[in-house]
C-alpha cells in the first residue's frame, strides 16, 4: 500500500462512517452535521485524489451553501415531532435494496478496473477551467439558467399562499406584499 | 481549441430563454401588469418554433449544429428527429400558454382577490421549461444533457405548486402534495441520472457522445445506460417510475397538468433518443430494461386506466400507458427506433393536447359541479358535439382505431422495430395493450355517446339532441343567469389541433 | 341413372362479346376511386351539409349511390379495353412507413369489377328504399350517410390492392354495421343486438388484424399482390399457417360462422334497408372477397383451410336447419344468410389453385342480388300488415299480388331452381368442389365441402318451400274485411313529390302502391337481375372453373323436389299452412333463440368470450356506459388492484423507482 | 500511485447508504440527505476517473462541478416545496398520504 492509499483509506473510512451516521441517526439536526461531516470527507477524498478544484467547490458550494440552507430549512419546519423513520419492513427493504446498489455498482466499477495501481495524473485547474469557458460552455449557459430559474422558482413557491393549514392570519407576511417578490409595488 | 459558434440554430433555446430573462426584467420595470408578460412569452415560444421550423428539412445526415470543436464533435446538434421534437414541444407549451392565458392574465373573480405577482414568474418558468426541453434532445454530451434535464423539470415542480390564490384553501394544499410528490421523484431521479453519467465516462472515458462505440468496459457502459434510461423514465411515468402522475396530474392546474403529459415527456424521450443514439450504432440488439419498462408501463397503464372514474386521473394513467408506447420501440437499438419513438410521440403529444384543450373547454363550460369527472360528460356529443367530436377524434388517436389514421400509422411505425427484432414476447405484449387499450379509451367514447342523463331539470331530455343544438341544451341545463361559455381561444386551439390529427390521418406522414 | 356425360364450364359461358373499341377517357382519376370517393363524399355530405332536410339527404344519398354505380359499370367497359383486364390505380400516394412498403394502390379484375358492380347496384337500390322506409324516421339523414359510408368502405375493401387500406375498409364497415344496427337506439334490443354485432365482430378481428400484421411484416409491404407473390414463393411455413388461420378467425366473426354465428340473426333488430345491405352485399360478404384476394395462400395452408372448411360446413347445414323452424321471416332469411355466406367461404376452403376462387365471388354476386330482393321484398310486406312475423306475413303474396313475383322469384333464386341465378352459382360451387375432390384424390376438406353443399341444397330447398307456402296460403274470404284494415299507408309517389299520405279506401291495389315508385323500381330491377343474372355469371370472364357434373346436378335437384314436397306434405295438415307448426314448440323456440347461442357463448367459450357475454348482459342495464369496461372483468379487477396498489405517498413511490432501478440494473448486466 | 477501485467502492458505498436513506427516512430532509448521499456518490467516481488517467479529456471534472451545482439547484428548490409543504399540512413527512384515496374529484375551475 502506497501512502496515497493508506491516506485515502483514512479519508473514506471517516466519509463513510459520517454517511453511515448521517442516514441512521435519529436526531435530524445530527444527521445534518453528520451530512456536513461526509461532505467534508469526500472533498478530503478530492483533495487526495489530486483535484484541488473540484474539492473546493465540494466545500464551498455542499458545505458552505447547501447544508446550511438544510439547516435553515430544519429550523424552518420545526419539525420535532415528525417521526424520522419509516417502519421496519421498509427499512429492511431499504437496507437490502442500498445493499443491492452497492453490490452491483461496486461489482461492475472494481470488475472493469481492477485492483491495480495507477499513477494519478488528472489535468491542473487550468485545464478544467480552459474546459468549463470553452467546450463546455454550452451547458455552462444553460447551467446559469437553471440556477437562475430555481432562485425565481424557490423565492415565488417559499412565498406563495399555499392553503392547508396555512392560515392567511398566521401567516408571516400578508398577501398584498408577496408581489414584492418580483418588483416593488407602489 | 477554437469553437464554433452558431447561434442561428440554437436560437430555438434562446429565444424562449431570453423571453424569460426579459419578462422577468418587464416585471420589474411593469409591475402589476399580466398581459404584456404572456405576449412576450407567447412571441418568445413562436420565435423559438420559428428558429426550429427549417429543421424539418433537413435531409438525412444532415444537422444544424453549434459549438463545434475540429474534430466534428459538437455540444449541440438538431437533426430532423431533434428539430421534430424541438417543434413539437414548442408549439405544445404555446398551445400550454394559450390554454393558460386567462388563468394567468385575470386578476381572479373577486376584484383584486390574486395578488401575487404569479403570472410573470409562472410564465417565466414555463418558458425556461420548455428551453429546457428543446435543448434535452441536441445534446452532445453528458453535460449539456443533465443541465438541459434539469432546465426542463426544476421550473415545472414550481409551476404544479403555483396554483390561483383564489383557489380554495385546501385545493391549493393539493396542489403542494403533487410538487412534493413530482419533486422528490426528480430528485432521487437525478441522483440516478448522476451516476449513470458518471459510469458513462468511467466506462468510455469521455463526457462525450462519441465515443461509446469505443468503449473500454462495455458491461459498465450497459450499466450506465440502464441507470440513465431510470434516471429519464420517471420523465415519461414508465412503470415503475409513474407514481408521481396520478398524484400530480390530479393536483396541479389543468394546463400545468397537460405541460407535463406532453412537453415534459418529449424532454425524456429526446433524452432517451440521445442515449439510444450514443449507444446505438449496433444494430439488432435489444435493450432489454427498456423492453420490460415499455411492457410493464403499457399494461399497467392502460389497466388502472380502465377503472378511472375522473378523467384528469384517467388520462394520468393514460399517459403511463402512452409511455410504454414510446419507449416500445426503443428497446430495439436500430438507427429507426429513434425516429419511430419520436413519431409516435408527435402523435400522441397531438392527440393528448387535443384532449386536454377539450377538458379545459368543457370546465369551462362548468355545467356540472364535477366537470372533470366521467359521469359528468355522459352525452356531451349529443349537448355539444362540436367538442365531442376533436374529444372522441382524440380518444381514437391514443386508442389506435382507424378512423384516426394518424393513430393507426403511429402504432405501427412503433411496433415495427420490435417486429424486426423479433422480440415476439414483447409484440404479444403490444397486441394485447392494443385490446386493452381499446377499452380504455373506447369507455371513454361510449360515456360521450350515450344519451345524455335525464335529471336535468328544464325538459332537457335525450329525446331532444335532435331538437335543440348544443348552445340551447347548454343553456337549458345550467342554472339561469350562470350560462357560459366556451371562450374563443379554446375553439382555436380545439380546432387547430383537430385539423393537426385530421391532416395526419388524411396526408401519408409515416415516420419521422 | 345413366351415366351422364360432363360438361365443361366453359361451354356453357357465353362466346366473348365483339364490343365495339371505342376510346376509354378516365377523366380524373380511374373509375375505381370515383366509386370510392362519391360514396364516401356523399357519407361526408350527408352528414355535414344536409342540415335538416330529409329531401336534400335523399339526394345526396342516393346520387352518391348512383354515381357509385355508373363508375362501377364504366369501369367494367374500360376493362374489356384494357390487355390482361387488370388495372392499378394509386390513391394517396405511398405511406413513408421506412422499410415498409405501403403503396396504397387499387387493383381491378374482372371477377372484382363484377363483385363492385353488384354491391354499388345495391347500394342504390337500398338508398331509393330507405329514402321511403324511413322517410319519417328522425334519423333518416345520418342512416343515409352511414349507408354511403357502409357502401364506400365495403368497395374500398373490393377494389383494394394493399391490406392496410382493406384493413382500413374492414373496420369501417364494422363500425358502420353497429350504427346501422342501433339505429333505433331508442330500443334497447336494438342497442343490444348493435353492441353483441360489434363486440362479436371485433373479437374475431383481433385474429384478422394478427393475421394481416403477420403476412404484411413478414412480406415487406403491404400491397396484396406482392404480400401474395412473397408467400406464395416462400411456400407453406408455420408462419403462414398461422397468419392465415388467424384470418380465418377474422372471416368466420365478419361473416358469422360459427361460433360467431349468433350476432347476425340479432342484427335483424335494424330497419330493413340495413338489413339488407349487411346481408346481401357488404359486411358478411367481405370475409369472402377478402380470402379470394389472398386465395394463393389461402390453399397452400392445410390447417387454415381445414379450419375455414369445418366451421363452413357445420354452420351451413346448422343455419339452414335454424332457419326452417324460425317463427320470423327476417330471422329466417337472416339464418338463410349464414347458411349462405358459409356455402361461399366453404367453396374457398375446397377449390384448388386449378379452379381458383372464383365460385365463391359467383356466388357473392348471385347471393347479393336475390337476398337483397327478398330482403327488401320483405320490409315492403312488414310495413304493409305491420310485422315480419310469419303469422302477419302469411298469404302476404297473394293479398299483394306486386309482392308474388319478387317472393316467388326470390325464394327460387335462393333455392338455387333453374333457371334463376342462384342455380348456376350453385353449379359453379358444387362444380369446383368436385374438382378439388378430384384433384386432392378425395381430400377430407373438398369431400367434407361436396357433402355439406349436397345436404344444404334440400335444406335450403325447404326452407324456402315453408315460407312460399306460409306467404301464398290462400286467403279466406270472410277474413278479407278483417284483414284488410284500412290503414293509413304512406306513400310517396316518386322522388319529386312531397310525401304525402293515402288513405287506403281502395282496396288491394291502391295498397300495393303504396311505395314509392323509386323503391319499387329497386326492387323489379333486382327481380329481373335474379332471373337473367345467370347471363352474367356465364360470362367468359370468371376464371378457370370445374366441370359440371350433370348427374350431380340431377341428383341435388332430385332432392330439392323431395324436400320441396315433402315440406308440402307436411304443410298439408296445417291450419296456417306452415310446415315448421309440426316442430315441437321447445325445438321451435330453441331454434328462434339460436339454440341458445347466447347462452353457449356465456357458459361455453373461455373468459374473454365470457367477459364479453357479460358485457352484452349489462348492457340492459347501463346502455352503452358499461360495456367496454366489461371488456374483460380480469382487466378490471386487475386494474383496481393496480390502482389501489399504485403508492400514494412519497417514499413507497421512491422505493418503487430504486427497486425498479436496481432490478433493471440487474437485468441490463444479466443480459449484457 | 493509488488504487482507483478504493474510492470506487467508496462510491458503490455511499451509493448504498444514500439509497437506503431514501427509503428509510420519512422526514424530507432527511430523505434530502440521502439523495446528496448519492450524488456524492456520482462525483466521487467521475473525479477518480478524471484524476486516474481513465477520462481522455477533462470533461469528467467539470461534469463533477456541473452535478454540484445543479444539485445546488435543486436543494434550493426542494427546501422552498418543503417549506410551502410545510406551511400547508404542518409538517414534512413523506410518508404521509399525499393524495386521499378514492376520493371523488373536487377539481376547482381552472
Amino acid at each position: 500500500m502506497s501512502g496515497l492509499d493508506v491516506l485515502f483509506v483514512a479519508v473514506g473510512l471517516v466519509t463513510a462512517g459520517a454517511a453511515a451516521l448521517s442516514v441512521t441517526s435519529r436526531q435530524v439536526l445530527h444527521a445534518a452535521l453528520w451530512l456536513v461531516v461526509a461532505l467534508g470527507g469526500l472533498a478530503g477524498c478530492y483533495l487526495v485524489l489530486g483535484a484541488e478544484l473540484v474539492a473546493l467547490v465540494q466545500l464551498l458550494v455542499y458545505v458552505g451553501a447547501v447544508v446550511v440552507l438544510v439547516l435553515f430549512a430544519l429550523m424552518l419546519t420545526r419539525a420535532g415531532g415528525v417521526p424520522v423513520v419509516t417502519g421496519v419492513p421498509q427499512r429492511v427493504a431499504a437496507a437490502l435494496v442500498g445493499a443491492g446498489t452497492t453490490v452491483l455498482l461496486g461489482g461492475a466499477l472494481l470488475s472493469a478496473f481492477g485492483w491495480g495501481r495507477v499513477p494519478i495524473d488528472g489535468g491542473g485547474s487550468t485545464e478544467v477551467a480552459a474546459t468549463i469557458f470553452g467546450t463546455d460552455v454550452w451547458p455552462f449557459e444553460l447551467l446559469s439558467a437553471l440556477l437562475l430559474m430555481a432562485l425565481v422558482a424557490a423565492v415565488a413557491v417559499a412565498r406563495a399562499p399555499v392553503g392547508g393549514q396555512d392560515d392567511p392570519s398566521q401567516r408571516p407576511d400578508p398577501p398584498a406584499d408577496v408581489e414584492a417578490v418580483q418588483g416593488e409595488r407602489p | 481549441m477554437t469553437l464554433e459558434v452558431d447561434l442561428s440554430s440554437v436560437l430555438p433555446v434562446l429565444a424562449p430563454l431570453a423571453a424569460a430573462v426579459l419578462l422577468l426584467l418587464m416585471d420589474a420595470a411593469l409591475p402589476g401588469r399580466r398581459e404584456p408578460h404572456l405576449v412576450v412569452g407567447a412571441l418568445g415560444l413562436a420565435a423559438g418554433l420559428v428558429a426550429a421550423l427549417p429543421g424539418l428539412r433537413l435531409a438525412v445526415g444532415e444537422a444544424r449544429s453549434s459549438f463545434c470543436l475540429a474534430g466534428g464533435w459538437c455540444a449541440y446538434r438538431a437533426d430532423h428527429l431533434v428539430s421534430a421534437l424541438q417543434v413539437c414541444a414548442l408549439g405544445a407549451a404555446l398551445v400550454v400558454l394559450v390554454l393558460t392565458w386567462r388563468d394567468w392574465s385575470a386578476p381572479g373573480p373577486g376584484a383584486g382577490a390574486e395578488t401575487t405577482g404569479r403570472a410573470p414568474v409562472v410564465t417565466a418558468l414555463l418558458l425556461a421549461a420548455t428551453a429546457g426541453v428543446v435543448a434535452v434532445p441536441a445534446a452532445g454530451d453528458l453535460g449539456s444533457l443533465l443541465v438541459a434535464l434539469e432546465l426542463a423539470t426544476l421550473p415545472t415542480v414550481a409551476l404544479v405548486a403555483l396554483v390561483r390564490t383564489t383557489w380554495a384553501a385546501d385545493r391549493r394544499a393539493r396542489a403542494v402534495d403533487g410538487a412534493v410528490a413530482l419533486l422528490t421523484t426528480s430528485l432521487v431521479s437525478f441522483g440516478l441520472l448522476a451516476l449513470g453519467a458518471a459510469l458513462w465516462v468511467a466506462a468510455t472515458g469521455s463526457t462525450r457522445f462519441d465515443g461509446a462505440t469505443r468503449a473500454e468496459h462495455p458491461e459498465l457502459l450497459v450499466l450506465a445506460a440502464v441507470l440513465l434510461v431510470a434516471g429519464l423514465a420517471f420523465k415519461v411515468s414508465a412503470v415503475p417510475f409513474h407514481a408521481w402522475t396520478p398524484v400530480t396530474y390530479a393536483a396541479a392546474p389543468l394546463p400545468v397538468t397537460a405541460y407535463l403529459a406532453t412537453v415534459s415527456k418529449v424532454a425524456a424521450l429526446g433524452g432517451l433518443v440521445v442515449v439510444v443514439r450514443a449507444l446505438g450504432t449496433v444494430e439488432g440488439t435489444t435493450l432489454v430494461a427498456v423492453a420490460v419498462l415499455a411492457g410493464a408501463s403499457m399494461t399497467v397503464g392502460n389497466l388502472v386506466a380502465l377503472v378511472q372514474q375522473d378523467t384528469v386521473r384517467l388520462l394520468a394513467w393514460s399517459t403511463v400507458a402512452q409511455a410504454g408506447w414510446v419507449l416500445l420501440p426503443l428497446a430495439s437499438l436500430s438507427a429507426q427506433a429513434a425516429s419511430a419513438a419520436g413519431s409516435y410521440l408527435v402523435v400522441y403529444v397531438t392527440a393528448t393536447l387535443l384532449a386536454f384543450v377539450v377538458l379545459a373547454a368543457v370546465v369551462a363550460l362548468g355545467v356540472q359541479a364535477r366537470p372533470a369527472s366521467l359521469e359528468a360528460q355522459r352525452g356531451l356529443l349529443r349537448s355539444h358535439p362540436w367538442l365531442a367530436l376533436p374529444l372522441m377524434l382524440a380518444l381514437l388517436t391514443l386508442a389506435g382505431l382507424p378512423p384516426a389514421v394518424a393513430g393507426v400509422v403511429a402504432k405501427v411505425v412503433a411496433l415495427r422495430p420490435v417486429l424486426g427484432d423479433e422480440t415476439w414476447w414483447l409484440a404479444l405484449v403490444a397486441a394485447v395493450n392494443i385490446a386493452l387499450g381499446l377499452a380504455v379509451y373506447l369507455r371513454w367514447v361510449a360515456v360521450l355517446v350515450a344519451p345524455a342523463p335525464r335529471r336535468q331539470a328544464g325538459g332537457v331530455t335525450a329525446g331532444q339532441g335532435e331538437a335543440g343544438t348544443g348552445d340551447q341544451a347548454a343553456a337549458a341545463a345550467a342554472p339561469a343567469g350562470d350560462r357560459r361559455r366556451v371562450p374563443v381561444r379554446l375553439w382555436a386551439l380545439t380546432g387547430l389541433l383537430t385539423a393537426l390529427l385530421v391532416a395526419g390521418s388524411i396526408l401519408p406522414v409515416g415516420a419521422l | 341413372m345413366p351415366d351422364l356425360p360432363d360438361v365443361t364450364w366453359s361451354d356453357l359461358q357465353l362466346p366473348s362479346l365483339p364490343l365495339p373499341h371505342l376510346p376509354a377517357p378516365d377523366l380524373w382519376g380511374s373509375p375505381a376511386h370515383w366509386a370510392i370517393l362519391a360514396t364516401l363524399l356523399a357519407a361526408l355530405a350527408g352528414l355535414g351539409l344536409t342540415g335538416r332536410s330529409n329531401r336534400l339527404a335523399a339526394w345526396v344519398g342516393v346520387g352518391g349511390a348512383l354515381l357509385a354505380f355508373l363508375a362501377t359499370c364504366w369501369q367494367l367497359y374500360t376493362l374489356t379495353q384494357i390487355e390482361g383486364a387488370r388495372r392499378g390505380a394509386g390513391t394517396i400516394g405511398a405511406l413513408p412507413l421506412g422499410d415498409l412498403d405501403a403503396p396504397l394502390r387499387l387493383l381491378v379484375t374482372w371477377p372484382l369489377a363484377i363483385v363492385a358492380v353488384t354491391v354499388a347496384a345495391v347500394a342504390l337500390v337500398v338508398q331509393g328504399y330507405a329514402r321511403w322506409y324511413l322517410w319519417y324516421d328522425p334519423r333518416y339523414r345520418p342512416f343515409a350517410a352511414t349507408v354511403s359510408l357502409f357502401t364506400s368502405a365495403m368497395l374500398l375493401v373490393v377494389l383494394s390492392d394493399d391490406l392496410l387500406l382493406t384493413l382500413v375498409g374492414w373496420e369501417v364497415m364494422g363500425w358502420c354495421s353497429y350504427l346501422l344496427v342501433g339505429h333505433q337506439s331508442t330500443r334497447s334490443a336494438a342497442t343490444r343486438a348493435a353492441s353483441k354485432a360489434l363486440l362479436v365482430t371485433r373479437t374475431a378481428d383481433v385474429g384478422f388484424v394478427l393475421g394481416l400484421l403477420v403476412l404484411v411484416a413478414g412480406a415487406g409491404t403491404t400491397r396484396t399482390t406482392d404480400v401474395v407473390r412473397h408467400w406464395a414463393e416462400a411456400g407453406p411455413s408455420p408462419a403462414l399457417t398461422a397468419a392465415m388461420v388467424l384470418l380465418v378467425v377474422g372471416v368466420a366473426g365478419k361473416s358469422a360462422l360459427f361460433p360467431f354465428q349468433d350476432w347476425l340473426p340479432d342484427a335483424m333488430e335494424g330497419p330493413t334497408p340495413a338489413s339488407a345491405l349487411i346481408h346481401a352485399a357488404t359486411m358478411v360478404a367481405a370475409g369472402t372477397v377478402v380470402l379470394a384476394q389472398l386465395f394463393p395462400l389461402l390453399s397452400v395452408s392445410g390447417p387454415a383451410r381445414l379450419l375455414l372448411a369445418v366451421l363452413a360446413c357445420v354452420t351451413m347445414v346448422g343455419a339452414a336447419v335454424l332457419a326452417f323452424a324460425q317463427g320470423d321471416l327476417k330471422r329466417l332469411l337472416a339464418w338463410s344468410t349464414v347458411s349462405q355466406v358459409a356455402l361461399m367461404l366453404a367453396v374457398l376452403a375446397a377449390a384448388t389453385m386449378g379452379t381458383g376462387p372464383d365460385a365463391a365471388l359467383q356466388h357473392l354476386v348471385a347471393h347479393a342480388w336475390f337476398k337483397a330482393l327478398l330482403f327488401l321484398t320483405t320490409g315492403w310486406l312488414g310495413v304493409l300488415v305491420g310485422g315480419t312475423a310469419m303469422a302477419l306475413m302469411a298469404s302476404g303474396a297473394r293479398r299483394y299480388r306486386v309482392l308474388r313475383h319478387r317472393f316467388g322469384w326470390g325464394l327460387l333464386a335462393l333455392a338455387g331452381v333453374p333457371p334463376f341465378v342462384g342455380f348456376f352459382s350453385k353449379e359453379a360451387i358444387l362444380g369446383t368442389a368436385e374438382a378439388g375432390t378430384a384433384a386432392t384424390g378425395g381430400g377430407f376438406v373438398p369431400v367434407l365441402v361436396l357433402a355439406s353443399v349436397g345436404a344444404t341444397a334440400p335444406l335450403t330447398a325447404a326452407y324456402c318451400m315453408r315460407a312460399w307456402l306460409v306467404l301464398s296460403r290462400p286467403t279466406a274470404a270472410q277474413g278479407h274485411a278483417r284483414l284488410y284494415e284500412p290503414d293509413p299507408v304512406e306513400r310517396i309517389d316518386d322522388f319529386f313529390d312531397e310525401p304525402q299520405v293515402v288513405q287506403e279506401a281502395e282496396g288491394v291495389e291502391r295498397a300495393e302502391a303504396a311505395i314509392s315508385s323509386s323503391a319499387r323500381m329497386g326492387t323489379s330491377a333486382l327481380m329481373l337481375m335474379t332471373l337473367f343474372g345467370g347471363v352474367v355469371l356465364l360470362l367468359p370472364v370468371w376464371g378457370p372453373q370445374a366441370h359440371v357434373d350433370l348427374q350431380l346436378m340431377a341428383a341435388t335437384l332430385l332432392l330439392m323436389v323431395v324436400s320441396a314436397l315433402l315440406v308440402r306434405l307436411a304443410a298439408g295438415g296445417v291450419r296456417t299452412r306452415d310446415a315448421a307448426a309440426r316442430i315441437p314448440a321447445g325445438v321451435s323456440l330453441a331454434a328462434e333463440r339460436g339454440l341458445h347461442a347466447d347462452l353457449a357463448y356465456r357458459v361455453v367459450v373461455v373468459t374473454p368470450v365470457l367477459a364479453l357475454a357479460r358485457a352484452v348482459a349489462w348492457f340492459d342495464a347501463e346502455v352503452l356506459d358499461s360495456w367496454v369496461r366489461g371488456a374483460g372483468v380480469g382487466s378490471r379487477l386487475l386494474g383496481r388492484v393496480g390502482d389501489l396498489t399504485s403508492p400514494r405517498r412519497a417514499t413507497p413511490a421512491l422505493a418503487l423507482v430504486l427497486a425498479g432501478m436496481l432490478a433493471l440494473a440487474a437485468l441490463g448486466v444479466v443480459t449484457a | 500511485m493509488i488504487r482507483p477501485a478504493l474510492p470506487y467502492l467508496l462510491a458503490a458505498v455511499l451509493a448504498g447508504l444514500g439509497v437506503y436513506g431514501i427509503l428509510a427516512r420519512r422526514h424530507a430532509v432527511l430523505v434530502l440527505i440521502g439523495v446528496e448521499l448519492v450524488l456524492g456518490a456520482a462525483g466521487l467516481v467521475l473525479v477518480t476517473v478524471a484524476q486516474t488517467g481513465a477520462a481522455g479529456d477533462p470533461g469528467a471534472a467539470v461534469l463533477t462541478l456541473f452535478v454540484i451545482t445543479i444539485a445546488a439547484a435543486e436543494v434550493v428548490l426542494a427546501l422552498a416545496v418543503l417549506l410551502a409543504l410545510f406551511r400547508a399540512r404542518g409538517h414534512v413527512d413523506l410518508h404521509a398520504e399525499l393524495d386521499a384515496h378514492g376520493e371523488e374529484e373536487v377539481r376547482g375551475r381552472a
